[in-house]
């Protein structure tokens, strides 16, 4: 039996899961809810397993394909179907696999959210990882779509999940849109790759996009970048990751770091021949990457809330590895999102658990005597910060990150000056990494800020939370081993440094730590250094710490509870049925004049873009975007409301009317007048006869 | 025996009485007065008939000359019993009662 | 001389005769009952007759299936009119002149030749004049007044247009006028045309139409524009057939265009039912003047169709000014249904019939209608028709939509109507809904009837 | 007899409702409920025999009705017919389950006039000959009228009006083009299988196209015919939103589907240029306004708007995937828009108001409405899964064979689309509720219709098979001018 | 026959007529009309049509003018009366005339018919019977009820008051 069948079980657990929380038409507590959502959510990865042993045996050579239907659309066959091969299985059982702890952690995590809620975000959570394995897997364009905009929506609700919550929706809404625009340039892409092969089949597309035109191909390529740029959060689509952390830890923890943001790498990677056999899009590719990964960098350096931290530093980790994709490495990238994955989830569970001992603030300053009151969590986060910080030798994200290193080293002369940037920002990430852990490390009081960002269980000791934390931390430590048999399963060579590079990849985040440590150690002086500030516009770490969280959240609370001081107030429409039915509607002829409508409260408000995250005036490049786009909308709208084309036929109308009303005075009544009409027709008449 | 000449004078004159009814018809406000500038109207196809009856030599002019003759008669007794009745309605109300005072039913 | 060719007109005139006898008597009923017979009797047998073969009457009227069309039609409103007569102490004459009106358009539908159209045109014109007046209010005899000075001009002018068409052409039958084409001759016909387009009501001859609707009783009001606009239709159609129409037909597409333009612009934000319906019927003799100004083959048949479809629409619209009494203004529509559910069906029906929309008869007449149009290239008039339309449907829809609105005041308790308003809307509701679906016996008849 | 009973089932089931109110509470509901099921029959035994042997034709008659002036009883059945009958006589049923709850004036009347919209738009579906089919499409305004100017809302005269003057107006240019089509005939004939195989001169062919087209435009409707559409969704009834959306605007969409190339192929190549651009401005200009309203009902209005423009644009393509995407488009938003508008009257119907700043905070009041308001908010955003994101992945497809700026236009649309819909999301789920009074969730009556139609729209878009092969025959025959 | 005769008689027939039509004095406007009924009976005998000129001087000029003679006893001759009527004509005879000219002059300049074929002979009055009461008996019928008509108008309208019902 072809094992590749196994794969279409995979997501299935999942989607059940989704559609009896989702449909199951009776209402449920919250533990049988979190139960099922859970050994749901989990089930994939121990069907994902077997696939991953028997590929690391050999068995993913050649691909294999578990077709799942094929639709006719006259003349052509649109066949779905998963695909076996060394990226779906790594990245699915990544995916999978992460998943399942994420989920096992909330289990504890959501223990005390109301039931119906619980279940909501179970149900979401499940249809989640249905729709990222079913991106990974997917051997054709259709059901990758199907799993990309599966994801997206999942996200959108997720960071969404509290509903009351304004900024929930301030940040869902950012997400969603943003990614949206990627999302519309992905299809364009697979579209035309679609016509250009006729077939859907990605082992069909990927000859023909490279056997393409040169500028066919570069706009197929370009439209897959800005795809993955937007999905992934890279430059200039950045600024809706670090919003999108308004959505519980475990979904911080899976989307937002480890799988869907991944995904945009996972395109690359995915489509990478394309790529090779376009250089240009490729050069901007790892370029952007690169600039991505050192803004990311700078900015989490520049933080002091953990989540915040932990966002940018998805932004610049995932930077690193499109930058290896834009140097045509796809195993180092793949390589590097499986260890990220492992410790950025890390990381984000940890903080969660940290910031909830710490009275629920996210501020790294709250986490202050974390190692005090949550040991295990400060030992996991620990684990992960050194990990994320590539302390050589010892921990996974050294392996990973020195193979991405390297594949910049291999890239002729611009590339060692590519290593040598992503070096200074290895360097950094290590400086914020230790940032964080010497934060959480050091003796503090409890914060007992009101503000709680999360709520949760008081009992975060619980086992369902411990565990995943102790195999993450175990993954992020000894993953590095995996980095080998990745390389290998993908193909792709290691590449063999020069001593000096590996020596300086071993120093600098050494260094960095070093920096972190005198950052740390020396106050908070150098957050107000003219650089910071000059990057930022403002680096008081209090003033920053107010602005960031509490000052934009009241005042958005204000804003919703005063209603929007830019909007028009009128007053609502009277609808009560028994109203509406004691309308009058008599004098139709008299009504039709008011066909224009009441001229309705209108603005486009893509609500609080700006407002909601004063900080966010650092992201220079990403506001331009946000702005730009809400300026020209509301421009092209306000021109267009009210409804012109509307109102000059209702205008029309109104003159018709008067002018009836005018001319009935030759009807006066009088019978010499009529006499007179009379005369002048027969004169007319006899004129022309 | 005439000619054509003649029947186009004899034509043209018929039309100056129609003209004359109609003259009076737009021109005059009096019930009666319009009355009669109905009678002179309706002497202009009487005219016409019978000079076209006597240029053709045709007993049919004569013959229509009777039924108009029947109508103008039906229509002075009616329109002089309408003139009568209306008269007694403005005269109750003191007003001079001409056709410009019945207006009630316009636009 | 047929005996069954005038068979009809001697039906109709014994009994008016008969009705006027019985007037004064005690059963004032009995006139009705008479004349009703009367033109039952005529109606039946011109129906029976139908596709009799053609014969001449008499030098002046024909017996050919145009004039059994429009005689039934003729006879059927007269009868609808009598239904809705009220019979009092004071009016025991009017069904002698409804049958008289009636016998006017039967010999208007017949004749061939002018003295039988003036005459019947003048024996409707001056019955008609005498049943505006029948109420003696001050306004009904405004509008019996109007109707008779602007009718005397009309006559004058249709009866001198008639005389210089005799001298032109040295005869008084249609047929006579059909080869000549000289000067004289279109002056003739255009004072022809000026008189008959004032029973037509077409602008500028409409003035009277509105505020005939206004002032004069129901009943009257069916004569007016029911069965007087058939007979004239269906003489327009016969001078057309017959005179070749020529000389006619620019004019009759000039006034058809202004009368479409004038009739529904002035109805346009009019709020009493009895004038929309005045102007509207100014509109709607504009259409069937449109199509016969056209020419074209298809014309008479579309023009009997539209005016025989406009028939039974108008009456059922009119049972409620019957009903409702004489100032019925759109507020006072509301609500009718709930009063009155098989009235305000009809009059909603009958309503959505004059707009031309279906499933209403109207539907299929303005089908014809723009068929006809376009089969004759008229390309100005089907413009003029499709806005006058486009125009037609706004008033209407508020008319029609008004019997099933709430009423803003209390409802009076309605009084009880007869039986027979009943029997008339439950037959103009059947004829127009019918014919709405399956017009295919009428629009048969109006192609039989112009072949 | 088949193809008659499917349009005078639902005609006498009206008068039936009628006749039977106040025999029995709800009598005339289940009327109506019954008539549609025998139309769904019908059709089932008709659809069950297959196709005839031209490949296309579920069934077909014909016969004479009035041989003098040309008109004949002529009437088919196809895929692309059986589904949108199918359609018309389903969302009849979700209409009546939509306006159960609550007293109602002439209650009736009401089921007749929800049966007589059904009778008429399925007499539309299945009319061949082109008078009848103009009978058909007038008769379409009627009940639908009295539905908005009686049960309506605040301003629902006015938007009655408006929504007859237009469709009145665009119904002439139809009945034109048919007089003026039949009048070229040899000898006059209105069955469009014989016209379609007269040949007519390429300037009048423009001509008639352009016609037919005004009556399809403005009932799709696309911008500029569109302003009668908001105002009548926002004032109908809850019924007649759900048929107005599923059902009318279907009506335009087949019209342009089916006729322009069946009778006028040379001018539907020549003008399908035109067709794309009037779509492309449409779903930009619509969906932009979309995202500026605060009535909830107004806001889906001009989504409809937007999507029937994509429709206009796959139905003018002339390439395979554009007619498939546009067909599927159809069916998807028949069910999409009329859920939404199920929903939204709902909600109104509980708490008096579809200001979407009064209301809020239903995620967790309702979670079942909130539940089915997700597939539907999903569907109006063309999530994969839904038909409606086949529809229009289908229709940008086919605009990038013939060009890709119409395809950057529907892509663009794509990310309106999110805009409005999280508009709409926002307003009725986020947030604290508005008011404190208690929200009934949704009972079970509407609960069953709701998910049925939300199981519609994920059965088509996963398993589009169904839909693609039901219309198939009918893009092939409307791609046959463009050569294929 | 002497149409030349008849032509003049017709002349001054319409010169009575407009100055009937003009008149302010009612009394002289029906003078003024019976002299234009006579004037045209005069132009009738001269066109040979006797039994019409007859019947234009017995019923016409007898018969009618002397309704409207017995209808003069009602008529209002107060200044005020008068002077509204040459007010009413002073506003409107611009319009009237207008009016006037439009439909007098195609009639004027109309064009000039051919002279009849000489064995055209004038018909007698036995002529006008035969036509009347043969093939036209129908219209004479039809005529009848005519008369009818407004014979029971007339008593209606001019009977007395008894509108307590409507018709």
């Amino acid at each position: 039996m072809n094992i590749a069948y196994l794969l279409l079980l995979a997501p299935a657990p999942a989607l059940a899961g989704f559609g009896f929380l989702a449909l199951a038409p009776f209402p449920m507590t919250r533990r049988p809810a979190a139960l099922i959502g859970a050994v749901a959510g989990a089930a994939p990865f121990f069907i994902m397993l077997p696939v991953l042993f028997h590929c690391f045996g050999g068995g993913c050579d050649p691909a294999k394909i578990a077709p799942i239907m094929t639709l006719t659309f006259g003349e052509t066959d649109v066949a779905l179907a998963l695909g076996l091969d060394g990226l779906s299985v790594i990245a699915g059982t990544t995916v999978s696999g992460i998943g399942a702890l994420v989920l096992l952690y909330a289990v504890g995590y959501m223990a005390e959210e109301r039931g119906r809620d619980v279940r909501r975000f179970f149900a979401l959570m499940n249809l989640f990882v249905a729709g990222m394995l079913s991106v990974t897997l997917a051997a054709d364009s259709i059901v990758f779509f199907l799993g990309w905009e599966i994801i997206g929506l999942c996200s959108f609700f997720l960071i969404g999940y509290y509903t009351d919550r304004p900024r929930a929706l301030v940040g869902a809404r950012k997400a969603f849109v943003m990614t949206r625009i990627a999302d519309a340039a992905l299809l364009a892409a697979l579209l035309l790759l679609f016509l250009e092969a006729g077939s859907v089949r990605l082992a069909d597309l990927i000859p023909a996009g490279v056997a393409m035109t040169p500028e066919r191909q570069a706009m197929v390529a370009a439209l897959l970048l800005v795809g993955a740029l937007g999905k992934s959060a890279q430059l200039p689509f950045q600024t809706w990751l670090p919003t999108a952390m308004v959505g519980p830890t475990p979904v911080s923890a899976l989307l937002h770091s480890a799988t869907m943001v991944a995904a945009g790498a996972f395109l690359l990677a995915r489509l990478a021949p394309i790529f090779a056999a376009a250089p240009m899009v490729a050069g901007v590719t790892a370029a952007i990457g690169l600039a991505t990964a050192i803004f990311g960098a700078i900015c989490a350096l520049a933080q002091t809330d953990a989540k915040q931290m932990l966002a940018y530093s998805s932004i610049s980790q995932i930077g690193f590895m499109v930058l290896a994709l834009g140097l045509g490495a796809p195993g180092a990238a793949m390589a590097h999102f499986v260890i990220h994955a492992f410790f950025k989830s890390l990381l984000f569970l940890s903080a969660g658990v940290l910031s909830h001992s710490a009275g629920g603030s996210t501020a790294i300053r709250a986490l202050a005597g974390g190692s005090a009151r949550a040991p295990m969590a400060f030992l996991a986060l620990a684990a992960g910060a050194a990990s994320l910080a590539g302390l050589p030798f010892v921990t996974a994200g050294w392996y990973s990150k020195e193979a991405v290193l390297a594949a910049a080293w291999d890239a002729g002369v611009i590339g060692k000056l590519l290593w040598l940037l992503s070096l200074g920002a290895a360097a950094v990430t290590a400086a914020y990494a230790a940032r964080l852990i010497l934060a959480a490390a050091a003796p503090g009081a409890m914060n007992a800020a009101p503000n709680t960002d999360d709520r949760h269980s008081d009992d975060l000791a619980r086992p369902s939370i411990r565990a995943p934390l102790v195999a993450l931390a175990i993954l992020a430590l000894l993953g590095g081993v995996l980095v080998g048999p990745i390389l290998h399963l993908l193909h792709e060579a290691h590449h063999d440094l020069a001593f000096i590079a590996v020596a300086l990849g071993a120093i600098a985040p050494l260094l960095g730590a070093w920096v972190g440590y005198r950052l740390h150690a020396g106050g908070d002086a150098w957050l107000h250094t003219p650089f910071m500030r000059d990057a930022r516009r403002g680096g008081q770490v209090d003033a920053r710490y107010q602005a960031f969280v509490v000052r934009p959240f009241r005042r958005f609370k204000n804003r919703i509870a005063r209603a929007d001081p830019f909007e028009i107030r009128l007053p609502m429409p009277k609808v009560a049925a028994a109203e509406a039915e004691a309308a009058p509607i008599g004098g139709l002829l008299r009504r039709i004049s008011r066909w224009r409508r009441a001229r309705r409260p209108i603005r486009i408000r893509l609500p609080g873009w700006r407002a909601a995250e004063p900080v966010a005036r650092l992201d220079l490049v990403g506001q331009a975007t946000v702005s730009a786009g809400t300026f020209i909308t509301r421009l092209a709208t306000r021109a267009l409301q009210p409804d012109r084309i509307d109102v000059a036929g209702t205008g029309a109308a109104r003159a018709v009317g008067g002018f009836a009303e005018f001319v009935r005075r030759v009807q006066t009544g009088r019978v010499r007048d009529y006499l007179f009409a009379l005369a002048l027709g027969v004169g007319v008449l006899l004129l022309f006869a | 025996m005439m000619g054509g000449t003649m029947l186009i004078a004899l034509l043209a004159a018929s039309g100056g009485l129609f003209v004359a009814g109609a003259f009076g018809l737009v021109s005059r406000r009096g019930v009666l007065f319009q009355l009669i500038s109905i009678e002179i109207m309706l002497g202009a196809p009487a005219l016409a008939f019978i000079a076209a009856g006597a240029y053709h030599g045709n007993a049919a002019g004569q013959g229509m000359y009777v039924l108009v003759l029947a109508l103008a008669a039906a229509e002075a007794a009616l329109g002089l019993a309408l003139y009568v009745r209306l008269r007694r309605g403005a005269a109750a109300e003191g007003s001079v009662g001409d056709s410009d005072g019945i207006s009630e039913l316009k636009r | 001389m047929s005996a069954a060719s005038i068979a009809p007109l001697v039906a109709m005139g014994l009994a008016a005769v008969a009705a006027m006898l019985l007037a004064p008597s005690a059963h004032a009923a009995a006139a009705r009952a008479v004349a009703a017979l009367g033109l039952a009797v005529a109606t039946g047998f011109v129906v029976l007759r139908f596709g009799a073969p053609e014969r001449l009457a008499t030098e002046l009227l024909a017996d050919d299936p145009l004039a059994r069309f429009g005689i039934a039609l003729t006879g059927l409103s007269a009868l609808a009119a009598l239904a809705i007569t009220r019979i009092g102490a004071s009016a025991r004459e009017v069904p002698a002149l409804i049958a008289i009106a009636a016998l006017g358009g039967a010999l208007v539908c017949g004749a061939r030749h002018s003295g039988a159209l003036f005459l019947g045109l003048e024996v409707m014109g001056l019955s008609l004049v005498a049943l505006f007046a029948f109420p003696l209010t001050q306004r009904a005899l405004e509008a019996a007044y109007k109707y008779f000075i602007l009718g005397a001009a009309g006559a004058a002018a249709l009866l001198f247009g008639v005389a210089i068409l005799y001298a032109a052409a040295g005869g008084l039958a249609f047929t006579d006028w059909r080869s000549s084409a000289d000067g004289l001759f279109a002056l003739g016909a255009a004072l022809l045309l000026a008189g008959l387009a004032f029973k037509f009501a077409l602008a500028p001859f409409h003035m009277w139409g509105p505020d005939v609707f206004e002032g004069a009783s129901p009943s009257a009001v069916v004569i007016a524009g029911v069965t007087a606009k058939v007979a004239v239709a269906v003489a327009l159609v016969r001078l057309a057939q017959e005179t070749g129409g020529a000389s006619l037909q620019a004019g009759l597409a000039g006034l058809g265009a202004a009368s479409i333009l004038v009739g529904n612009l002035f109805a346009l934000r009019q709020t009493s039912l009895a004038r929309m319906l005045g102007y509207s019927s100014i509109a709607h003799s504009g259409y069937v003047a449109a199509i016969l100004g056209a020419g074209g083959t298809e014309a008479g048949a579309a023009a009997l169709f539209y005016v025989a479809s406009y028939a039974p629409a108008l009456t059922a619209a009119l049972i409620i000014l019957t009903l409702e009494g004489g100032d019925v203004r759109l507020e006072n529509v509301r609500g009718l249904f709930r009063r009155r559910p098989l009235e305000g069906a009809a009059f909603a029906l009958g309503v959505i019939s004059l707009a031309g929309l279906p499933p209403a008869v109207g539907f299929i007449g303005k089908l014809y209608l723009f068929s006809a149009l376009i089969e004759a290239e008229a390309w100005r008039l089907l413009a003029v028709a499709a806005v006058g339309s486009g125009l037609g449907v706004y008033y209407y829809a508020r008319f029609f939509g008004a019997p099933f609105l709430p009423c803003k005041e209390a409802p009076s308790t309605p009084q009880a109507a007869p039986r027979r308003h009943a029997g008339l809307a439950i037959t103009c509701l059947f004829l127009v809904a019918v014919l709405g679906v399956y017009p295919m016996p009428l629009l048969e008849a109006a192609v039989f009837a112009t072949r | 007899m088949g193809l008659i009973a499917l349009f005078m089932l639902p005609f006498l089931g009206g008068i039936a409702a009628m006749a039977v109110e106040g025999r029995r509470p709800g009598a005339e509901r289940w009327a109506a409920i019954a008539t549609m099921i025998g139309v769904l029959i019908v059709l089932a035994a008709m659809w069950a025999g297959g196709v005839d042997e031209s490949g296309q034709w579920i069934a077909r008659h014909q016969s004479d009705w009035a041989p003098a002036v040309g008109v004949s009883l002529t009437f088919a059945l196809d895929g692309l017919s059986a589904a949108l009958v199918a359609l018309s006589a389903g969302l009849g049923i979700v209409a009546v389950v939509a306006s159960w709850s609550g007293e109602r004036r002439w209650s009736g009347l009401f089921h007749l006039c929800i049966c007589w919209t059904v009778a008429a738009t399925n007499g539309v579906f299945v009319a061949f000959d082109l008078l009848i089919f103009a009978f058909f499409w007038e008769a379409m305004l009627v009940p639908s009228f009295l539905l908005i100017a009686i049960w309506g809302y605040e301003d629902r005269e006015a938007a009655a009006i408006k929504f007859l003057i237009f469709n009145a107006v665009g119904g002439l240019g139809l009945l034109a083009a048919v007089f003026a089509l039949a009048a070229m005939a040899d000898t006059v004939t209105f069955n469009a299988f014989e016209l379609a195989e007269m040949e007519i001169g390429p300037r009048a062919e423009v001509w008639l196209l352009l016609g037919f087209a005004l009556a399809f435009l403005v009932k799709l409707p696309t911008p500029p015919f569109h302003a009668w559409l908001p105002d009548a969704h926002t004032e109908a009834p809850t019924a007649g939103s759900i048929l107005l959306a599923g059902l009318l605007l279907k009506a335009g969409a087949y019209g342009l589907f089916r006729f322009p190339p069946m009778l006028f192929p040379d001018a539907t190549v020549a003008l399908s240029g035109w067709g794309m651009a009037l779509g492309a401005f449409g779903t930009i200009y619509a969906g932009l306004l979309a995202c500026e309203q605060n009535d909830a009902k107004r806001l889906i209005a001009y989504t409809s708007i937007a999507h029937m423009s994509i429709v206009l644009m796959g139905v003018s393509g002339g390439v395979y995937f554009a007619l498939l995407g546009a067909g599927v488009e159809m069916i998807a938003h028949a069910f999409s828009a009329s859920a939404l508008f199920f929903l939204m009257g709902s909600l109104q119907h509980r708490t008096g108001t579809r200001d979407l700043r009064a209301l809020g905070g239903l995620q967790r009041r309702a979670p079942r409405f909130a539940a089915a308001f997700s597939i539907f908010f999903a569907a109006a955003l063309a999530m994969p899964g839904t038909a409606n994101f086949l529809g229009e992945a289908l229709v940008i497809t086919g605009m990038f064979q013939v060009n890709w700026i119409f395809a950057a236009i529907a892509l663009i649309s794509l990310v309106i689309s999110v805009v409005y819909a999280t508009r709409l999301l926002k307003g009725i789920m986020f947030g604290e509720p508005k008011s404190t009074a208690e929200i009934d969730d949704l009972n079970w009556r509407e609960t069953i219709a709701i998910f049925t139609l939300g199981f519609g729209t994920l059965i088509f878009g996963l398993l589009p098979q169904i839909l693609a092969g039901a219309i198939g025959p009918a893009v092939d025959a409307a791609l046959a001018p463009f050569g294929k | 026959m002497n149409a030349g005769l008849a032509f003049v008689f017709a002349l001054l027939g319409v010169a009575a007529s407009a100055l009937a039509a003009t008149r302010t004095n009612a009394a002289r406007a029906v003078a003024f009309l019976l002299a234009s009924l006579l004037a045209l009976g005069a132009a009738f005998f001269a066109l040979d049509a006797t039994f019409a000129g007859a019947l234009q001087i017995l019923v016409y000029a007898g018969a009618v003018v002397a309704v409207f003679i017995f209808v003069l006893i009602t008529v209002d001759s107060s200044a005020r009366a008068i002077d509204q009527e040459g007010r009413g004509m002073r506003q409107a005879w611009p319009a009237a005339a207008l009016a006037s000219a439009l439909i007098l002059a195609p009639l004027v300049f109309a064009p000039v018919p051919a002279d009849p074929p000489s064995s055209v002979t004038p018909s007698t009055t036995k002529d006008v019977g035969t036509l009347l009461f043969g093939p036209w008996a129908i219209a004479v019928e039809a005529a009848s009820f005519l008369l009818l008509a407004a014979l029971i108008g007339v008593r209606h309208i001019g009977g007395r008051d008894r509108n307590e019902e409507e018709g």
